[in-house]
């Protein structure tokens, strides 16, 4: 097994998604509220993962879009729940990166009096193993 | 019967594994016979009793053949959704599904029992199946656990 | 004991070459009950024949096996040759030592041992095979429609043609059904009603028709070629004979607030009311709940304006019972409801609509009079939106994992009528797929693009946002561009799934036939009986089979009248004699056996038994065999083994295997 | 009625408010709440992965903590909510989640998804009931125009939430005319506001913001409630500038509970 | 025990039934036995406590035929065999009263002989009121004790719930004496070789005297007459011409009650060579959960047999037994 079908396999093994049971309409991008901010949509995202390009996911911008609406999710009429891919790409990512999209050093100067402790602790969380 | 046999064994003629396959009337049977008029030969140990349906085959018929000294059992059906009378298959498979399943739980090897689908155009999948299946019994031999639970306890 | 005869084909060199046909007879002659064997070069010639039929007389055989090729090819053939010879055919038993012995086997030791065995399994059997006898059933010469839209009126006027009396039972107070609502028909544009009414008044015409409207099936009981049904004629308050269809009782009525379900709830109309113009029969009824006079026990200006006198406030519903030999199940569909769908907006606003709204909409006899307009604020919509697969093709648990089947057509349809009469409006369809299989379709939809410059996106719509303004912000997918698009518009519609109507459900267990998951009434086979219910004497006709669009309808309709007509031409039914049976002494009537029957063959009966010590009278299994196909399927489900099947019985199979195992 | 109540880090400070109003409200509406005594931040975040057991286990021990004490578990916070919410649902219904988060805790007694999770609004709804709330208002909040912000956590996914109708949900309006006030209706109530990202993307999360904001004024809103503190920064940053409030705050002032008590 | 017998003495004179279905006294204190009560004066031998644990559901089959209602004294197991009997319209839910009785855990006068306490006079502690967790043993030895649990029957250690299924009334406290898992015994054997599962099941089957204890009591194996009993197979009995047909018939029995079987554990419990026969339908049950999703017989009245039943992504034979 090379590398990208073992990544693609560990994909759809923490996302519990079934690729293939996406029938290509699109509901998840149509319905996704920062589509326009990523490089990869989300309709595109079960296709990479059945042509094993994990390479391309992981490094892809859309993860740090996605805002983990849950959107997609609810609306796609196969249950395909294509953000759990992208979900799971992100850990991967994450995971692999070891730090995470989110070093320690900057989140200060991201912060403002208001910010709520619940901000912090879930960026932690997305962006950081 | 039992004494025929084993005075069979004694004299070390070879031994011959002794196969029921029951077929249903519309699909199997029909696929048997066009392996027959295609001339795809399979071993003549298989012997082929006619059933409406599979779902006519009782788990007493099976335990019988075995009980009877035979080797293997194999049941042929149609295609689930392609049953002459709809829901018939759907029964045999349940049916069978715990039937074997309770043999492999007492021990009894579960390559001796099969169910297969075979429809009316499968003549070479029949063919392949009665192959296969005999060959699989003959590597298991002769059906001794079934032995010992008829004449050693 | 059986006097059996075996007899040995040779199928000239085709057994003979790889089976020694002399070894088999002389074994034949060797087993218990065999008194006679021969060989011969072609059984199934006239004198091979001719030689069982003589030695069936000459030998006195009760019982014959036939070695030779398959029972598929001549098994009929030997049977009536032994009926005629005045042995019960079902005496004869075939061992198939072609296909599964000579064809197969290259080894004559091999092959013949073979068919010594497939020869003495057959013996084995017919010693414990009985006579059997063909029951015979009367048919009852009148066919039940249940359901009035295309597909029953196509199958009641067919039979009736054929010269059977045929009765359309049809729950709402006209027949017409779906059809009547639409405007135009695809893929040649005609006006629905144009073609429709004039089968309706047809229907209504013939001599041979009765329809019963504003009624329902209340029960069925029976079996095929003789049914006993129960209809409910609803109280329709308005005597049917007596009534002119003047109209007069509709416009005087005080009461205006009901929503007419044949506009889709977008109009109102009277408590007393026929749902629409060209309604047969042309005889409205009083929809109690909305009458002013059935709520206060005040009002009766129907009553006073009747110039016929027709108006009875107090008709009562009517059960009548009829028999019919055959049963046509034709009851529609409906859309599904979209409450569950809100990203759409249907229930926030009115100017998103359903494809069957803008059907009504788009009719001269609609609730705008034809015009395309906004629901909300009456003005004309200059971008519509229409949005395919709501709630088709869904794995979740909102919609149907079916294809509607009928959308993509309509929406072309719809899209195509619009730009034609308003050529300044512009039409987008978002789609998942267009599907087209059907004559003249593709072409038709090629139209809509070409032609009329419907701009067709493949891609969902994730969210309708109504605006402040009152238009529409429609956010969809473009999934070849791989973008989103926004468009204002200021209609939707949504191309809403269809499902059976919910009646099928009730009607399927009456009829003991049997639905999907979806709630479809199930065919007998998917490919080669696709008109039959697999209970006998039960047909399918139109959309509570599945999904289908007009002329797919009328061909099955026409088909299901067909069967109808093959069943009712006969006077009796034979029935197969290889049936099931409940053994009375050994059954528990425990209902294992009817709960796998796929054609509610069985049933219980409260039963004086009487056997060796007992007398009682207690609930055992009943099977009929004019329903029973013999699958057999019961006599596994059944523990004690009181279930049998004649012809295939525990013991011959017993038996088989014994002889087998040897 | 007491319920076991999960407060969760954020409530704790900057959205006190939220918290302190709940408490006070809650004795009369006939209910208490009853902190568990040792909770810990639930992560903010429901992890997806289905590998992730380390991540769920605060939220389990608050879950068995409410068992121990026989309780409802009550949280207010949208993101605690959806989180408890959901490792409960695991708990009960994936055996692997469940196998390994107990193997992990070793509690005296596995936990298999006994607690019944309730966000406060559900309290209202189902237990005291819209009306009996409307009963117990002193100060109705007559002829204000509020328009209900539900976000994303509450509503989705709505199979293992099952809070209210996803795509058209009525319990926050319900609240709003419970306390006198007239609920606005606006398509962007239940889209995303972008708050997971706005520590890192400001600009994204503020789009998202303005749009809700636009959309609720568009359609007549005076002010909105909420019952999530990240969507309430979020939308005080948005360019609209609506004043937010959360929902508890308005209940506070309907039953005439000091504002500054 | 007093309020039950008082219950059902007023259900006898006020009318309401014409007997009652219970336990009568045996000669020890540990062998009371299933009996019909006609009146109040018969009822002074009724007992219940700790021994009753034969599931009296079978008997109303035949009480279904007698005048007049029965009333019965069900266990909360029992009513899951008395359910299966109603769908398979067996009993007369008319005719019955139900009267649920509180059970905490069944005894087993085998166990008490196990742990090595012989000549046994009387036992006390046995009550189903009672709440002592110990059993006090009168012996000709002297006195000796026990803990309740380790006198239970095994299948009260994978007891079901204290959930009466069906009833009128209920008169006692239930408890819930689960303390081990149902299926253990089936994993531990399907962990084995095939080699040491059939050494197991043949020294197990070899005892078999085909006594038909397991047949009579079984409230799931109640056909009028058995098929082993009938010729329609050829397979009437016929004492041990044949001993394959101990095998087969123990098989065909669990099969023919598979999907039926409420699990009550009779068969094991009346069985004079205590072969484990309740594995054969444990296994059963075990596998319809797993293939075709947990399902309890007897739950309700109405639940369709998973055998006479059938879901169009059901796993193939092949694939189930070579373990996909």
């Amino acid at each position: 097994m090379t590398k990208a079908e073992k990544q693609a396999e560990l994909i759809r093994d923490i996302s519990g998604v079934d690729p293939y049971k996406c029938m290509k309409c699109g509901k998840c991008t149509a319905t996704c509220p920062s589509y326009a901010e990523m490089d990869i949509k989300p309709h595109q995202f079960v296709s990479f993962v059945i042509r094993g390009e994990i390479e391309a996911l992981t490094k892809s911008r859309s993860l740090e879009k996605c805002l983990s609406c849950f959107a997609c999710i609810e609306r796609c009429p196969r249950s395909v729940e294509p953000g759990r891919l992208i979900d799971a790409a992100r850990q991967l990512a994450a995971r692999e990166r070891g730090g995470g999209f989110l070093t320690t050093e900057e989140v200060p100067e991201m912060c403002d009096p208001d910010t709520p402790s619940q901000l912090l602790v879930s960026a932690y969380r997305r962006y950081r193993r | 019967m039992q004494i025929e046999k084993t005075a069979h064994a004694a004299e070390n003629k070879e031994w011959k594994p002794m196969i029921v396959a029951f077929c249903c009337n519309w699909c199997s049977y029909a696929g048997a016979d066009l392996a027959g008029s295609s001339r795809l030969s399979y071993p003549a140990d298989v012997k082929i009793i006619r059933v409406p349906c599979s779902c006519r085959v009782n788990p007493m018929f099976i335990l019988r053949a075995f009980e009877r000294g035979a080797d293997g059992v194999i049941i042929c059906g149609c295609h689930p959704g392609d049953c002459h009378y709809t829901t018939g298959n759907y029964y045999t498979r349940r049916r069978m599904a715990l039937l074997f399943s309770m043999l492999d739980f007492i021990g009894v090897e579960n390559g001796r029992t099969r169910v297969e689908w075979v429809s009316a155009a499968e003549g070479a999948k029949f063919s392949a199946t009665m192959n296969e299946f005999t060959a699989k019994i003959r590597s298991l031999g002769e059906n001794v656990r079934l032995g010992d639970l008829r004449c050693r306890n | 004991m059986q006097r059996i005869g075996v007899f040995v084909c040779h199928c000239g060199s085709n057994i003979a070459a790889t089976v020694d046909v002399k070894r088999v007879v002389e074994c034949a002659r060797l087993e218990p009950g065999v008194v006679f064997a021969e060989d011969y070069q072609y059984m199934c010639s006239e004198a091979g024949q001719m030689k069982i039929a003589d030695a069936i007389k000459r030998e006195g055989l009760t019982g014959v096996v036939v070695c030779s090729c398959s029972p598929r090819m001549h098994e009929a053939t030997f049977r009536k040759c032994a009926e005629g010879a005045g042995l019960n055919p079902y005496m004869l038993e075939i061992a198939n030592i072609r296909e599964q012995c000579s064809w197969i086997h290259k080894d004559m030791e091999t092959a013949t041992e073979k068919a010594v065995v497939l020869m003495r399994a057959a013996v084995a059997k017919v010693n414990l095979n009985v006579p059997l006898k063909s029951g015979e059933s009367r048919v009852t010469k009148r066919a039940l429609v249940i359901g009035g839209g295309i597909a029953g009126i196509q199958t009641a006027l067919d039979i009736a043609e054929a010269g059977y009396e045929v009765d359309i039972v049809e729950k709402t107070p006209s027949i017409g059904g779906r059809m009547a609502q639409l405007d135009k028909t695809f893929p040649t544009l005609d006006c629905s009603a144009c073609i429709l009414t004039p089968k309706m008044v047809e229907a209504a015409a013939h001599e041979k028709i009765r329809i019963f409207t504003y009624s329902e099936v209340e029960k069925v009981t029976g079996f095929v070629g003789d049914f006993t049904v129960d209809i409910r004629k609803k109280a329709r308050s308005v005597d049917i004979d007596k009534c002119t269809g003047c109209g007069v009782c509709q416009e005087k009525c005080p009461s205006k607030t009901a929503k007419s379900e044949f506009n889709r709830g977008l109009s109102k109309r009277s408590a007393i009311y026929t749902p629409f113009a060209q309604a047969v029969p042309n005889v409205p009824v009083i929809d109690r709940e909305h009458c002013i006079k059935f709520k206060t026990g005040k009002c009766g200006v129907c009553s006073k304006v009747c110039p016929a006198g027709a108006i009875d406030y107090e008709m009562r519903d009517e059960i009548i019972t009829e028999k019919y030999g055959a049963i046509v199940a034709a009851t529609g569909f409906d859309m599904i409801s979209l409450d569950k769908y809100d990203e759409y907006a249907y229930k926030k606003s009115p100017d998103v609509i359903t494809s069957l709204e803008l059907e009504r909409i788009m009719n001269a006899a609609g609730p705008t009079g034809g015009h395309l307009e906004r629901l909300s604020d009456g003005k004309p919509p200059k971008n519509i939106v229409f949005i395919q697969c709501v709630g088709s093709r869904c794995a979740d648990k909102r919609g149907k994992s079916y294809c509607s089947k009928i959308c993509c057509m309509y929406t072309a349809k719809h899209a195509m009528l619009i730009r034609d009469k308003y050529p300044d409006t512009n039409v987008t369809v978002f789609y998942i797929d267009v599907r087209t299989p059907g004559k003249n379709f593709d072409e038709f939809y090629r139209r809509a693009v070409e032609e009329y410059h419907v701009n067709y996106i493949k891609g969902q719509v994730g969210k309708v946002l109504p605006q402040p303004d009152g238009t529409l912000l429609v956010q969809g997918a473009d999934i070849i561009d791989g973008r989103q698009v926004l468009i204002n518009a200021d209609m939707v519609v949504l191309a809403a799934a269809i499902e059976p109507d919910p009646t099928a459900r009730k009607l399927a267990t009456m009829l003991t036939a049997s639905i999907d998951t979806n709630g479809f009434l199930t065919e007998a086979h998917p490919k080669l009986r696709p008109v039959e219910s697999p209970t006998a004497g039960i047909f399918l006709s139109g959309v509570c089979q599945g999904p289908k669009d007009i002329p797919e309808t009328v061909s099955q309709a026409g088909a299901a009248a067909v069967k109808v007509i093959g069943l009712l031409s006969k006077d009796k039914l034979l029935t197969n004699p290889c049936t099931a049976k409940a053994d009375e002494l050994m059954c528990n009537g425990c209902s294992a056996c009817a709960n796998v029957c796929p054609y509610g063959a069985i049933s219980y009966e409260d039963r004086e038994v009487r056997g060796i010590g007992v007398r009682e009278v207690r609930r055992v299994a009943v099977v009929n065999g004019a329903l029973c196909q013999g699958c057999g399927a019961c006599t596994v489900a059944c523990p004690s083994g009181a279930m049998d099947l004649f012809g295939f019985s525990n013991r011959q199979i017993t038996a088989e295997v014994d002889a087998i195992c040897r | 009625m007491k319920y076991s109540y999960f407060p969760g880090c954020t409530l704790k400070n900057k959205a006190s408010s939220l918290d302190r109003y709940a408490r006070e409200c809650a004795p009369l509406l006939g209910f208490e709440l009853c902190e568990l005594p040792e909770w810990q931040c639930c992560g903010g975040v429901y992890p997806l992965g289905r590998d992730e057991t380390a991540t769920k286990l605060s939220s389990v021990r608050a879950l068995a903590a409410a068992r121990s004490e026989g309780r409802d578990l009550v949280t207010l916070c949208s993101a605690c909510h959806h989180v408890i919410k959901r490792v409960n649902d695991d708990m009960k219904n994936v055996e692997e989640i469940r196998t390994s988060a107990n193997n992990y805790l070793a509690l005296d007694e596995p936990y298999r998804g006994e607690t019944n999770v309730l966000h406060y609004l559900e309290v209202l709804r189902d237990v005291v009931g819209f009306e009996n709330v409307k009963k117990q208002v002193k100060n109705p909040l007559k002829g204000k125009k509020i328009g209900a912000y539900y976000g994303c956590l509450l509503l989705r996914p709505s199979g293992v939430m099952a809070f209210d109708d996803p795509e058209d949900p009525t319990i926050l309006e319900d609240f709003i005319r419970a306390i006198g006030a007239e609920p606005v209706i606006y398509p962007y109530r239940n889209e995303c506001c972008g708050g997971y990202v706005s520590l890192k993307d400001r600009e994204l999360s503020r789009g998202m913001a303005d749009k809700v904001e636009a959309s609720a004024s568009g359609f007549g809103t005076e002010m909105l409630i909420t019952a999530c503190p990240l969507c309430l920064y979020n939308l005080k940053k948005s360019k609209a500038a609506l004043p937010v409030y959360y929902f508890t705050e308005l209940l506070a002032e309907a039953l005439g509970v000091a504002k500054d008590s | 025990m007093q309020e039950l017998k008082k219950r059902l003495c007023e259900l006898l004179s006020d009318g309401t039934v014409a007997r009652v279905l219970g336990w009568r006294r045996g000669e020890t204190s540990f062998d009371p036995e299933p009996a019909f009560f006609g009146s109040a004066e018969e009822l002074s031998d009724f007992v219940y406590d700790g021994f009753c644990g034969a599931n009296l559901s079978k008997m109303m089959i035949e009480a279904a035929r007698l005048e007049g209602k029965t009333a019965v004294c069900l266990k909360p197991c029992d009513t899951y065999s008395y359910n299966q009997l109603i769908k398979e319209h067996r009993v007369d839910r008319e005719k019955t009263y139900i009267i649920g009785v509180g059970c905490r855990g069944k005894l087993d006068i085998d166990k008490i002989r196990a742990l090595g306490i012989k000549g046994i006079l009387s036992i006390s502690g046995t009550e189903c009121d009672g709440d002592g967790d110990t059993l006090l043993i009168k012996t000709v030895y002297g006195d000796k004790s026990c803990k309740y649990a380790d006198a239970m029957l095994s299948r009260c250690h994978v007891c079901r719930g204290k959930e009466h299924k069906i009833y009128d009334e209920i008169i006692g406290e239930s408890r819930d004496t689960t303390d081990g898992d149902r299926f253990s015994e089936v994993e531990k054997l399907e962990a084995m070789a095939p080699r040491e599962r059939f050494e197991f099941f043949r020294r197990e089957l070899s005892r078999c005297i085909r006594c038909n204890a397991c047949r009579n009591v079984c409230p799931a194996c109640s056909c009028r007459k058995c098929v082993f009993d009938s010729n329609n197979f050829d397979s009437a009995q016929k004492a041990n011409v044949d001993p394959f047909e101990e095998k087969m018939f123990h098989i065909i029995r669990a099969f023919h009650v598979a999907g039926r079987c409420t699990d009550c554990g009779e068969c094991s419990r009346v069985c004079p060579e205590n072969i484990p026969l309740h594995l054969f339908n444990r296994k059963f049950i075990k596998d319809i959960n797993t293939f075709y999703g947990e399902y309890t017989a007897g739950e309700d009245a109405e639940a369709k047999c998973p055998l006479t039943d059938f879901d169009f992504g059901d796993a193939e034979p092949g694939d189930v037994t070579s373990g996909r």
